[in-house]
């Protein structure tokens, strides 16, 4: 799985290099999320801008990132989220869950909120 | 029975998920000429994408647990006015009926994928079979 | 007999040209995934395109003349080192072998579809049967 | 089928809007060639950029057009193919009777040539 990993000020950007977030790769992103969080990367942007499909394994990867930053203290947010992405968190009401921001730089902006 | 307007694909693939978007990627291009929808194409594409992703996965996971000696076994059948998606496996079956959504407070990590097939298709079905088990998956095209 | 690392599509659709791209696009969606073929997998794609249009556009013009109430089956079928595209027709029949190529400098319109098959595929057959004839198309995968 | 037509200088372009040219729109595109030929368009530049697939029908009605405007003491040429599509021109060793131009631009300054 490509994941393309930068820092913006004090937030680790993780870019997913997919296509496709669903079963066959999710919990690969599972473990990279925990490593990170392990190693002290605890404040985290998940960059879905190339993700043009997610099913529910992606979600539930996802959902693992954001409760395991919790635990570690830290953040994790979703940015960047393509409309048919976007759809899939509403059709779970996941986009209550998540905070979820237009552009990677809104972030540094506004994740503290 | 079909006639001849009706479109029939039936696919078998190795039981495991790096097949999963062979049949997502089959479902796309099917939506995708489907002149006979009425509502939005790339929409419909999406959303056979999914559900046949789900349901291909709970048959590798739940019912196959992975064997790799296994088969999963889609086939796909429009006729005129409906979309009918059916999905096999030889496990242990289910009940669909005892299948609840994770309430929303409580984020697991589970447990959506029935969910978002039934809010994406008309009607779903399961029927434990001698052989085989089937999930069927229905959508009106009209 | 099929392993359980054969993949296997079988597709009924109407006799008409506007189906084409849908058998085109499933060709398509098979090659990209095919991580145990050696070569480009986008050129593959192209190839597979081209040949399952070719060959089904034969089935509807030269064996069903167009008629709407015939169908055309298509089977694909990927084992280990083997790619097989089976195209099914209820026609007269022909003979592969006496099929010869337009001289190049003489451009006549027509007469490439099997000269385009027989160039991108490594074998060609065509079975004449009591019930359907069938051209059968293979390519090495490694 | 979808076909813009503008023009430059003294060629009308047919720019071809669709993905695939194959049996099912090849006999439109043939049809339209001829018409533009019987109403004196005699110069044309047929733009294949976005044509990604071609299949031998749609050859053979680029082939069909480009007899009928030599019988119209014209001319009809191909401009902007995809890679992919002029392999099959390569196959079929239709390189050897079409010209062929990288650009559309480029006709008018080589298209007499
Ligand atoms: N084909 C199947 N065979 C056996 N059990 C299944 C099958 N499909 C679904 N299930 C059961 O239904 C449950 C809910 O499935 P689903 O909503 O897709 O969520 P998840 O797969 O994430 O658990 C599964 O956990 C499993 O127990
Ligand atoms: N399935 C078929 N049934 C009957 N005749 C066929 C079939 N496929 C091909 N043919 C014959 O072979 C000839 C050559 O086919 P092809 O090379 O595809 O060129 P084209 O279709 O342009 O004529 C056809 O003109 C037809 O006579």
């Amino acid at each position: 799985m490509q994941i393309d990993v930068t820092k913006l000020q004090d937030w680790v950007v993780l870019r997913i290099g997919e296509a496709r977030l669903d079963a066959h790769n999710s919990n690969e992103l599972k473990d990279t999320i925990q490593k990170h969080l392990d190693k002290g990367d605890t404040r985290l942007v998940i960059d879905l801008s190339q993700v043009r499909f997610i099913d529910s394994s992606g979600l539930g990867a996802l959902l693992s990132g954001y409760k395991n930053a919790n635990l570690h203290q830290g953040k994790m947010v979703l940015a960047q989220l393509q409309p048919r992405v976007e759809s899939m968190f509403e059709l779970t009401r996941l986009n209550r869950v998540f905070d979820i921001f237009p552009a990677v730089e809104d972030v540094v902006h506004g994740g503290d909120a | 029975m079909t006639a001849p307007d009706d479109i029939q694909v039936d696919i078998i693939v190795p039981n495991q998920t790096r097949y999963l978007s062979l049949i997502g990627n089959i479902g796309e291009a099917i939506a995708k000429e489907l002149d006979r929808y009425q509502g939005d194409r790339e929409t419909l594409a999406y959303h056979l994408n999914l559900v046949l992703t789900e349901a291909m996965t709970n048959a590798i996971r739940h019912a196959h647990h992975q064997d790799a000696s296994k088969t999963v076994r889609v086939r796909i059948h429009i006729d005129q006015d409906e979309l009918c998606i059916e999905v096999y496996d030889q496990g242990q079956g289910f009940d669909l009926e005892d299948q609840s959504l994770p309430a929303p407070d409580t984020p697991v990590e589970h447990g959506r994928g029935l969910f978002l097939i039934r809010t994406l298709m008309d009607e779903v079905e399961y029927h434990r079979g001698e052989h085989a088990n089937v999930l069927i998956m229905r959508k009106k095209l009209s």
